[in-house]
């Protein structure tokens, strides 16, 4: 079942502990986490509310210092710095109001310089993606909330990070818009080896998405479980929904909802 | 609610509540003019220091006709305005990024801060003498004044908004690769629009009243010099026209700054 | 304070003729009325009254208290007066503190080029307007046939015009000690004095006014209060040394400043300002009045006030049987 | 980053990142410290004007010993604080409700906004006569002029916090029951605390700014006096000593805002 | 297949059709639009992103006045003022900043002058039945995305409302927490018979809680299937996965997904 590929490792975390220290109370919100990130893989991060994803999430994005622990980006003490090789969708959208929705998505590339001709071409594609084409000149509280949720993640896909970390970013959306982002961030994947670090609550998502899957316990967040999967790698473009029958498919399922559930 | 009214202003119009409102601000100024009259009729307070609606009409005509002491009154209102246009826009393009920077950067605040807040609570009075010594009894002194004057409400502004900027929408940004300048120049800046608005309008108001000590100095125009000047002399009557005028027209660059302000950030309360 | 709720009443009522407080506006400057008050001359005089000293710096505040019924007596220079009478306020003149003499003079700076009036012609002189010295100023432009076009004519707070002394952005300024002296010191020419204009009948002088109605309801204070003033004034001629001790702490300068400056100021007993030359007797006016409506006459040339009144209304605004009377019992013992 | 050194202050502490910016403060106190040395030792401005740093700590010395003109320097310094505080704080009970009610109200807005912006740019000059006649000499006109001084840009900051609430957050109050004045009490009030104290931060410099026109009439004590009563007798030490008062007394009373606005509002900028 | 219990309309939707005007376009985002809502029921609203689901619960709300139609509330024209009888979970967490979990949750108590001790006991309530009774004194901004989601329902459902408009509210939420707030939420409708309308893009949620499912099209927003179903009145409490394999519920999904994917 377990798939090793002999890859780099673009992040290590060594013995990572959080906790929140507030005026009401201290949250530990993260115990002794160990955790290798392959070059190219598709992490998916699956867990109880609360328990420590964003959390994990904000420390490899640059957003947070963990309590204790080190964190190694290629092998390397990680800045404490966020930059755009991590590209970040929140899990509230962090749209700027005062630009549309064409200016946001090209945000990340307006910062790099890049002509505005390639910007032209790159938010286009981006936009036809998630389907925002119609969009491209309204304001980001004209949309509803998937459509905000998917131009968030045009931005962050418009930007070309090496590593993209995503927080629940299809939470907001139906069955349909769901499985055609699914499609394109595995097409992105696929084309580009980019490494993915996802965080979701659908079960089935993870699998048809994550090379590694990651399971956390409640607060304090612990791993509990990780797994590598060979699937992803195996849907071939639009094909994902006879996967879902796979006999591989359906033993990880119950697996990991047994995990979670007990 | 003020809220429903901006979300469909458009149809609002239609259906007439904003003709409401100036309806509301009619009677309100209907009832001053009248208080105004009473006040003088009664004799409740002496015409020298308060002269009638009346008296302060002839005495407007009289200086549009012939205006005061050598000047038109448009002249000394135009004087006075360009006075405080040049202060306000020097002190808007070194304040609000000054500001930005402080709220921004807590080394540039350690450096700058103490001496703004030193110098921000001092009476025009006890620095205009050195201002003066350096820049003269022309225009440049009164501007400097004016100047100063209008630093510090934008400056203020403009670091207390950079403290409310939603932290994720400036990692967001880092995340995008933006660098300091550009989550300055992009996030932060516009993020601050709202409040440096604000800022703008508190420092017109202040730079507006600090006019009449600006023109305390070899003045022989404008506005403010202009009520000095009758305040010596008693002429309440004209000390009147020359603070209706004030008034007026501190109203009108306030609705304009209200009317730049709503096409500028329209999406202010809508996070 | 006791003056929101005497507002309109311009005095505290008191038992009979006599009110429980009497309420001064003061002006810091080196004359009578600030010796009686550095010795205490009034707290004897008025024994179960209480003084209320209250400071001022402007005409136009001593003005608006009068006015307000908030003080009972003020000290305004002679213009301010003649502005006020001419807008009727309601307040007499019953004193002149101090003729204004060597106090208030025109200094020019050295390298000017000015050494005698005339050259005044295409300079910048400063003085701050609506003052004694303003008034002093253009009277001399007047009484030397210059047009006043002539001249670049600057409004400046003394303060101010000494900054712009030293930058040399100004040639002169017609102004009042300590600025004067400043400039004396920083080389500057004393070209004319208001000492020298008083004696071509240009009077400037700092005036005391009482409201009206105090002088109606209380006759014999407005006596008393003179009577204090004329002992300050004979003890200033006569213990000329305490006097400029008591003024310099008053005064928080030197004692040989303090007494330069009051040697400077012309001071006039009771008798003196009962003489016609100032203000006169009730049935002989004095030429105070005369000085008062040629300021006015000349304010309104200035088109700082649209009408001067006639001299009647400036010798009925000159209450001189105060003076007279402390003349006569000074004279009378 | 500001945002990193509030997030985590407790850990901040002890890295001695705060001890640093307190560091570049004293440095930047030092050079302008040395810059007035230098100034007074080249006899750059006259000395009547620019008094040297020894000259005017001794004055500095000497008014604490012995006063100014009968008042102690403390007394001086405690009287103008009273008149200050009186007119802050009547100033910040009528401005923030009335502000936030016109930000709420577009008709209570349409009645009282005019009155406001209309006097808002007026000089004291021009109405503290008026003053003066209907509160007499006394604390009274005083308080009421610095209390027109706050006024304005409290109001001004409520207002415009208002416009900036976010809609649905009014929204969801009303669904959960809150009538219109639980709305602007509970809701409105609470979202717009970040702009009132932007608001009373100025209006506290501005106040300060408006002590010595204050005290101008028939006052005796006060600081804003002691400066304008030195100003006329060229006494620029003692001018220095009130001013350097002034400016340190206003930056404490900043940094006591600053203090109580993060304590109040600890959610600033995490929306 | 279709259950129809006659009961009281208590909201009616008449030909309603809005449009946004915004500068930049106008969006047609609902198209006659014909609903009526039965007193008791629990509608499930269905539809691809951007469809106008929303729009709909804002009309509802009274937060949003429809550009024609008529909206009526027990047969009355509606007042176009939101009330405390239609309390409402939004898709964007609305919890007030300046207050802890538990403020912010008695907060619609508060407003209705509810005595101390009440609201402490209904607060405590809710929040354990959320999940959060640990978190009572934290502010809102240290609790983690679906934990505000959780504070959101407790905060509306603890208001007592008549009307409950939850906007997916489940969105962030682990599969385990999920199940657990659809039995709370099932357990209140069958017990205080309030009327729920409960956006979601989640089928079989709305086919474990909807009585009445209603499936719009994409934007224009239009209704293009209604569905009554009994489900949600059988299932027992603590119950519901053993449906998902009962016949009815297998039969109303297919035909719901194939609905939505055609
Ligand atoms: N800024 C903060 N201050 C204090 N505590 C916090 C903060 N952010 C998160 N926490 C706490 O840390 C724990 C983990 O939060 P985190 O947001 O990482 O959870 P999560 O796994 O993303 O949950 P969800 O799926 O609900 O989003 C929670 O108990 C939360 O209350
Ligand atoms: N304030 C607004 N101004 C302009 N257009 C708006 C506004 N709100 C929503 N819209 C538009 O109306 C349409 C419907 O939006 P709505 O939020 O109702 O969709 P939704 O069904 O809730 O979608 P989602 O499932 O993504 O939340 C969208 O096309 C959106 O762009
Ligand atoms: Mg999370
Ligand atoms: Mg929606």
């Amino acid at each position: 079942m377990k798939v090793t590929v002999n890859k780099t490792k673009v992040i290590e975390m060594k013995h990572v502990e959080l906790t929140y220290e507030t005026d009401s109370r201290q949250v530990y919100a993260l115990q002794n986490i160990n955790l290798e990130i392959e070059e190219g893989s598709f992490v998916c991060v699956l867990g109880p509310s609360g328990c420590g994803k964003t959390s994990l999430l904000r420390i490899i994005a640059g957003f947070q210092q963990p309590t204790s622990g080190d964190v190694l980006l290629d092998g390397k003490s990680m800045s404490p710095k966020p930059d755009r090789h991590r590209g970040v969708v929140f899990q509230q959208h962090t749209l700027y109001p005062w630009l549309n929705i064409k200016e946001n998505v090209e945000f990340g590339l307006k910062m790099r310089k890049v002509s505005a001709e390639e910007r032209n071409q790159t938010v286009k594609h981006y936009l036809d993606m998630v389907g925002l084409s119609q969009f491209s000149q309204s304001a980001p509280y004209e949309l509803s909330g998937g459509m905000k949720q998917r131009a968030s993640i045009a931005r962050v896909l418009a930007n070309d990070p090496r590593i993209v970390l995503m927080d629940e970013p299809f939470g907001a959306l139906d069955a349909i818009t769901k499985e055609q982002m699914q499609e394109n961030v595995r097409k992105i994947w696929k084309e580009t080896h980019k490494t993915f670090f996802f965080i979701t609550h659908d079960v089935e998502e993870a699998l048809l998405l994550g090379t590694h899957i990651v399971v956390m316990s409640a607060r304090p967040g612990r791993i509990i479980k990780e797994m590598h999967s060979p699937i992803p790698y195996e849907i071939e473009e639009g094909q994902s929904r006879k996967y879902r029958s796979s006999e591989t498919f359906i033993d990880l399922r119950e697996e990991i909802i047994n995990l979670i559930t007990h | 609610m003020e809220k429903e009214v901006k979300k469909s202003l458009s149809s609002v119009r239609k259906r007439g509540i904003v003709s409401k409102e100036i309806y509301i601000t009619f009677i309100s100024a209907v009832f001053f003019l009248l208080l105004w009259f009473t006040i003088t009729k009664l004799k409740i307070v002496p015409e020298v220091f308060f002269p009638s609606p009346e008296r302060t009409w002839v005495t407007f005509v009289d200086l549009l006709q012939s205006g005061y002491k050598g000047n038109s009154l448009f002249y000394h209102l135009a004087d006075s305005l360009l006075r405080m246009f040049i202060a306000f826009f020097l002190a808007l393009l070194t304040a609000v990024p000054l500001g930005l920077l402080s709220g921004y950067s807590s080394k540039i605040r350690a450096a700058f801060d103490p001496l703004i807040e030193f110098y921000r609570p001092l009476p025009p009075l006890s620095y205009y003498t050195l201002l003066v010594l350096w820049f003269g009894i022309g225009n440049e002194s009164k501007i400097a004044l004016l100047y100063l004057a209008a630093f510090a409400p934008m400056y203020i502004a403009a670091m207390s908004g950079v403290k409310g900027v939603y932290e994720d929408r400036i990692h967001s940004a880092e995340s995008l690769g933006a660098n300091k300048w550009q989550v300055f120049r992009y996030i932060i800046f516009p993020s601050c629009l709202p409040e440096i608005f604000t800022g703008m309008r508190t420092a017109m108001g202040f730079t507006y009243t600090t006019l009449v000590a600006a023109e305390m100095v070899a003045a022989i125009s404008g506005i403010g010099w202009m009520v000095l000047d009758a305040s010596k002399f008693l002429r309440s009557d004209v000390m009147f026209v020359g603070v209706i005028v004030m008034g007026v027209t501190g109203i009108l660059l306030d609705r304009l700054l209200r009317g730049i302000e709503s096409k500028v950030i329209p999406w202010k309360g809508k996070g | 304070g006791s003056s929101s709720s005497t507002k309109q009443s311009n005095s505290s009522p008191g038992t009979g003729d006599q009110p429980t407080e009497i309420r001064i506006g003061y002006q810091v400057i080196p004359n009578a009325e600030l010796l009686a008050k550095a010795i205490g001359i009034y707290e004897k005089k008025f024994e179960g009254v209480k003084v209320n000293w209250r400071q001022f710096d402007s005409a136009r505040d001593v003005n608006t208290a009068i006015t307000s019924g908030s003080i009972d007596f003020g000290l305004i220079g002679s213009s301010s007066v003649a502005t006020g009478v001419a807008q009727n306020l309601p307040y007499q003149v019953i004193w002149l503190h101090d003729v204004i003499g060597d106090n208030e003079a025109l200094v020019v700076k050295k390298g000017s080029g000015i050494n005698t009036f005339s050259d005044v012609v295409g300079k910048k002189i400063a003085v701050p307007f609506g003052s004694t010295t303003h008034y002093s100023f253009l009277s001399a432009l007047k009484l030397n046939g210059i047009d006043q076009s002539k001249v670049t004519l600057l409004d400046m707070q003394p303060q101010d015009m000494l900054a712009a002394w030293k930058q040399g952005q100004i040639d002169g300024g017609y102004v009042w000690y300590p600025i004067l002296g400043k400039m004396i010191d920083d080389g500057g020419k004393v070209l004319l004095t208001s000492r020298d204009l008083s004696k071509k009948g240009i009077v400037t002088a700092d005036v005391c006014v009482a409201s009206k109605s105090f002088i109606q309801k209380y006759p014999a204070m407005v006596t008393k209060y003179i009577e204090a003033l004329d002992e300050a004034v004979k003890f200033y001629r006569s213990n000329k040394g305490e006097a400029v001790k008591a003024m310099a702490k008053e005064l928080n300068v030197s004692e040989s400043d303090a007494g330069l400056f009051m040697d400077q100021l012309i001071w006039l007993d009771a008798s003196e300002q009962a003489g016609s030359n100032h203000l006169g007797t009730t049935n002989n006016k004095g030429a105070f009045a005369q000085a008062l409506k040629d300021t006015g006459e000349f304010m309104v040339t200035q088109k700082s006030i649209p009408s001067a009144p006639a001299l009647d209304v400036y010798q009925q605004a000159i209450q001189s049987q105060f003076v007279s009377k402390v003349k006569e019992s000074k004279s009378g013992k």
